[in-house]
């Protein structure tokens, strides 16, 4: 299943569509770490960098009233599904216009507009999560999908086995989406897992399965498409294995190798950048000149440059924020009787 | 008025609610074909069907999760827990999701949602199915957190937690649930945060909630018999707490105790009683005093449960000594 | 798998034991729920009637210095343990002679001397618990193996999915043992997992398997006789599925049949009595005549008298006890380096 | 005396303790080939062996269980939750199994082990990674709790809970662990259940632990700039607390501010001003103040977290008030 998929049918503005995402998210983050390093980004701070085609390959299949809900590690799916990077970057500089006012930070990043439900912190967490909004879609008889996306490290933990069986015993359109980037903070996947092929631990589920290369986009959006079919069309639950890598450490505070991964497999994976793959099979195919690439590269960081300015100039919260948003004032409409759709 | 259980006021409650509003749903173990493992739920299933009263797994953690989710993009989903002794495994999702989406989502993400279930002791039931978690619910922002302790509140403010957009835990008692009472008639609802005076008084304040609330009252009719009147405020809510209740009360009293269903240590009671000392100091004409469960894990014994558990006569006791009549 | 197994080599002497321990359940039992109707005994009482062959064929293949740990629905392996009778029913009754002194109840029978680390209250928490004591007899250097018995329902909980990952992960002499007797109070399987042969999931970590007739007492025994030779031997843990059925009602305060199962599903069952089907292989095989049942039946029914009499003698606990035992006095000695082997 | 960091004094405690009784076991997620998330557990992979320092998947629940098993069949586990935060997930194996067990066996099995990590908040980490859990854990009987404020506390807190049979909680703060400080050499022990008086003065008592114990000293040195002494009492344990500590050293200055690092809301400060207002009630010249984190999730945004937590400016505007001095 892991055999390299040959680019699919997608015509060459799509493919461009797909680089302009997976480079902004780089350039977006390659400047984070840069930021972070100034002091301007706070606290624990993940880096998406080499995991790109999995964020740009999978949400590039959805619809935009589908939810997406994913981990701390969120940069990279807010931006490919649509965030805008002021909005996160403001987020990441803790200011009032950040896409969670600032009071999320990097980990927590939300846009309802978006159906984008949040990074998550506890690791697990989520996974619940994404089924109660299968179950709220099955409802409501909706034929939205939810996709969700955790480490391989979090299929040990309980949530995920409570949360898969629920969305196989209801038949709930969720795609769990499995980012095995092989570590889990320091701890190698054969440390952490007794089986080396997760997505089998479907089979506890008799839940649909599937490996994918994740640095190829286009395997990773052919499987995320046919998973997004049999959620819509079936609303039937999948398990999708991406294999990845990430390039950098676990966060800012963890080097980018030498207590649990070395330099040469580092250096193996950097070999396939996502980026590059899919850049040079658009030069092979005709479809992007180098000039082309450069004024695209250009245009991106630019964009991520305002990014930062706008963040850098978007205001502080005043000091009474802090106790807004802890509650809501209100209450449902004691005579609205509301739609089933939505 | 209508005198039912405590047990069909909440079911009425849940009825009443489901039917106004069809985002709303019920959720947890036992709840549908078994009616609930203590009937709360009777006929819900057959009224609403097993889309909106739904059956989960033993997975606490898992289908409070559900509910979050199910919260987040526009259902309003009570979840019961069979008891709040198993609700432990599951309040990652009460705490970090319920009552932090609001908050980390910088006001995106409203959280419309119930946990129910009977918190406390019951009859025997050991150390593990015995604990009341009221002092660690209330400790948490975000949250609102609900101990009715007569069939009216009880479903009073069961309708109001259900209406409210904001996670609201409530505290039901399984020894409650036989308990009758009189309930209005009608669409009644008790506004969240509103303590309510159970019985006038001047001499002493009994502060309490949920079941223990039916132990004030007994403990103040065994003190009238010896001409001490005691006043009974029945907190409801415990967050966010009615403090201008408490202080009202003890400015009047100059007195108190608190009756409380946990442990000492970090209870619930230590809480009232540094409203008090914070603001009603100069009206006190004694030190506060607090009846609690034992500091021990239930036992199982008969006698030995009795002796750990806050009753009547340790109210009395304690009401005696602030009124230093002992 | 599930085919009727022939009698193992086992003499017509350990079958008589067999028959004796099943019997001495059941008779247990029986009676306990008497003493509970006439408010002897409080709190829950979950009865094991029907499963008897599970206990019995289990715990009949381990070594005095083994481990077994299992839920509230323990007497029946408290008793086939060795647990005097006697203790049981004090316990039962809060007395002072109780197995736990009176503090644990129905649900927590604990016998430190017979390595029976308890009955537990929460679902699925004492899994956990075992891979634990897996982890103590490896880190010992010990041969000791670990049996952890619970409910089909308890499967779907995170816990049982931690646990048995790192009983794989770690290789841990550790035998899960599944009373699938279909039902979690009023949830049939089928309502519950999403898959009905549970015994599967061990495939998520690549753990052996099995699943039995647990009606059949010599079914029992072999599987677990198998799975007890691996994990003493190669120190490896067991998923093992048992069938078999309940023929009370979840607690004292369920009704037999009615809201979640039928009468009819109820006799069906019933026809297949653990105790009866031993009974008549031993009388077929001319091991045992109708009269030797009835004096081993006298026999049993008079402990168990003895057993309530003594109960009914046991002290109740001093008011003080209250306080006892909610924290030890001591502390390690600072001195000694324990011995690796126990 | 050596000057070392919290983080070695910790690694230090660990180290003689596992040399010294080979029952004694560290598990955790990173403990091992990461050298820990906060490298406290450094070196010790490399000494004891990956029996003795163990790796775990992510599995707060599974792996505090498997302690708990450990610690049942004569281990003396110490587990370490990569923070606080996390343990949430692993609460029920905390309350229902360790502190329980002894209980419900009626004495038969002690469970000697230590759940250890960082509590409360750092920098800027946000909502989910930011919560003080000391009321929730001193209020359970079962469990001993320490939250130790310096190196030295660190290191002889951390040695005492190992070696004690019962289950202790380590309460560590990701923010001392670069803090230096003087170690006592040798086998330096630091008794359960004892505060400690960390600077004498005479106009105010200032009770804290862990982190803000250096909050109040610095307070306390703030104040002393105006010619008010603040005495700095540590209670170290926070279950048993140490009453008659609190008890003296409010008798004695007759005012009391608790710094704590949690929320308000039945929080440990409540249950500290709860003792100081029944055992010295006729000493109080002013009701008991508490400074603690505001009633929000914690934010993320710099400015509104400082704004968040408990500070030294808000401890001296509190003793300053119950000093009547503003
Ligand atoms: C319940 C819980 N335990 C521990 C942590 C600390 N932690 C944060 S990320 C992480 C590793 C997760 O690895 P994986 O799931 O593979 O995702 P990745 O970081 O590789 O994207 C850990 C242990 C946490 N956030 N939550
Ligand atoms: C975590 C938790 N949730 C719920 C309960 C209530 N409860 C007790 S037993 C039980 C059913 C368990 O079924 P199963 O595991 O199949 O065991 P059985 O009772 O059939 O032996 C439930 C839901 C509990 N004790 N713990
Ligand atoms: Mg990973
Ligand atoms: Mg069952």
């Amino acid at each position: 299943m892991m055999a390299r998929k040959k680019p699919d049918a997608a015509s060459a503005a799509l493919n461009r569509e797909l680089l302009h995402s997976m480079l902004l998210q780089r350039r977006f983050e390659e400047r984070t770490a840069e930021a972070y390093a100034l002091g301007k980004i706070g606290g624990f701070c993940h880096l998406y960098i080499g995991q790109e085609a999995v964020s740009t390959g999978s949400l590039s299949q959805l619809r935009p009233d589908d939810y997406v809900i994913t981990t701390y590690r969120d940069h990279g799916q807010a931006l490919a599904r649509g965030m805008t990077p002021r909005a996160v970057m403001a987020e990441l500089f803790g200011r009032s216009d950040g896409c969670a006012r600032g009071k999320g930070g990097s980990m927590h990043m939300f846009d309802k507009q978006l159906g984008f439900l949040g990074g998550h912190g506890i690791v697990g967490g989520h996974i619940p999560i994404a089924t109660g909004v299968g179950f709220a879609i099955k409802y409501r008889g909706g034929d939205q999908v939810c996709v969700c996306f955790f480490g391989e490290a979090a299929i040990n933990n309980g949530a995920f086995h409570e949360a898969a069986n629920m969305a196989a015993l209801w038949k709930l359109p969720v795609i769990y989406v499995i980012e095995n980037n092989r570590y889990g903070m320091g701890t190698a996947i054969e440390r952490a897992s007794a089986i080396n092929d997760i997505y089998e631990r479907a089979q506890s589920y008799d839940m649909a399965r599937d490996v994918v290369d994740g640095q190829d986009v286009f395997a990773v959006r052919e499987a995320i498409g046919k998973a997004v079919q049999r959620a819509r069309a079936d609303s039937m639950p999948t398990l999708l294995e991406v294999r990845t890598y990430r390039f950098m450490g676990h966060s800012m505070s963890d080097a980018v190798s030498g207590t649990y991964r070395t330099k040469d497999e580092l250096e193996e994976y950097l070999k396939r950048d996502p980026i590059a793959l899919l850049r040079s099979r658009m030069e092979e195919a005709g479809e992007i000149s180098a000039d082309e690439i450069a004024a695209m590269d250009a245009e991106v960081k630019a964009v991520v440059q305002d990014a930062l300015d706008f963040a850098d100039a978007s205001p502080e919260l005043p000091l009474e924020a802090l106790w807004e948003n802890v509650l809501v004032d209100t209450t449902s409409d004691a005579g609205a009787m509301p739609a089933r759709a939505g | 008025m209508t005198v039912m259980t405590y047990r069909d006021a909440l079911n009425a409650a849940l009825r009443e609610e489901m039917r106004r509003d069809d985002r709303v749903f019920l959720m947890g173990e036992e709840v549908a074909v078994y009616q609930g493992a203590y009937k709360v739920s009777k006929g819900l299933l057959q009224e609403f069907g097993e889309m909106r009263v739904v059956d989960t797994p033993i997975t606490e953690l898992g289908f409070a999760g559900v509910g979050v989710g199910a919260a987040m993009v526009g259902l309003r989903p009570i979840i019961e827990f069979m008891t709040w002794n198993f609700a432990l495994l599951a309040l990652d999702q009460v705490v970090n999701a319920a009552a932090k989406m609001l908050y980390m989502s910088g006001g995106q993400f409203a959280m419309p949602m119930v946990f129910r279930g009977p918190n406390g002791a019951a009859l025997q039931l050991g150390a593990q199915h015995s604990q009341a978690w009221e002092s660690w619910l209330a400790h948490i922002p975000g949250l609102k957190v609900v101990a009715p302790g007569t069939p009216a509140d009880a479903k009073g403010l069961l309708k109001a937690a259900v209406r409210d957009d904001n996670p609201v835990i409530v505290l039901e008692g399984e020894m409650l649930y036989n308990m009758k009472g009189e309930v209005p008639d009608g669409d009644h609802v008790i506004p969240l945060g509103v303590a309510e005076v159970k019985r006038v008084g001047e001499h002493v304040s009994l502060i309490s909630y949920g079941k223990m609330v039916n132990v004030a009252l007994q403990a103040a009719d065994a003190l009238a018999r010896d001409g001490v009147h005691a006043e009974v405020l029945d907190l409801r809510t415990l967050r966010p707490m009615d403090v201008p209740a408490i202080v009202a009360t003890v400015r009047k009293t100059n007195r108190c105790v608190v009756v409380e269903e946990g442990w000492e240590l970090c209870g619930l009671g230590a809480q009232v009683a540094d409203y008090v000392q914070r603001e009603a100091f100069d009206w006190l004409d004694a030190p506060v005093l607090r009846v609690h469960q034992a500091e021990a894990p239930m036992p199982y014994a008969r006698t030995l449960e009795k002796h750990a558990k806050p009753d009547v006569a340790k109210t009395v006791a304690a009401a005696r000594k602030v009124l230093y009549l002992d």
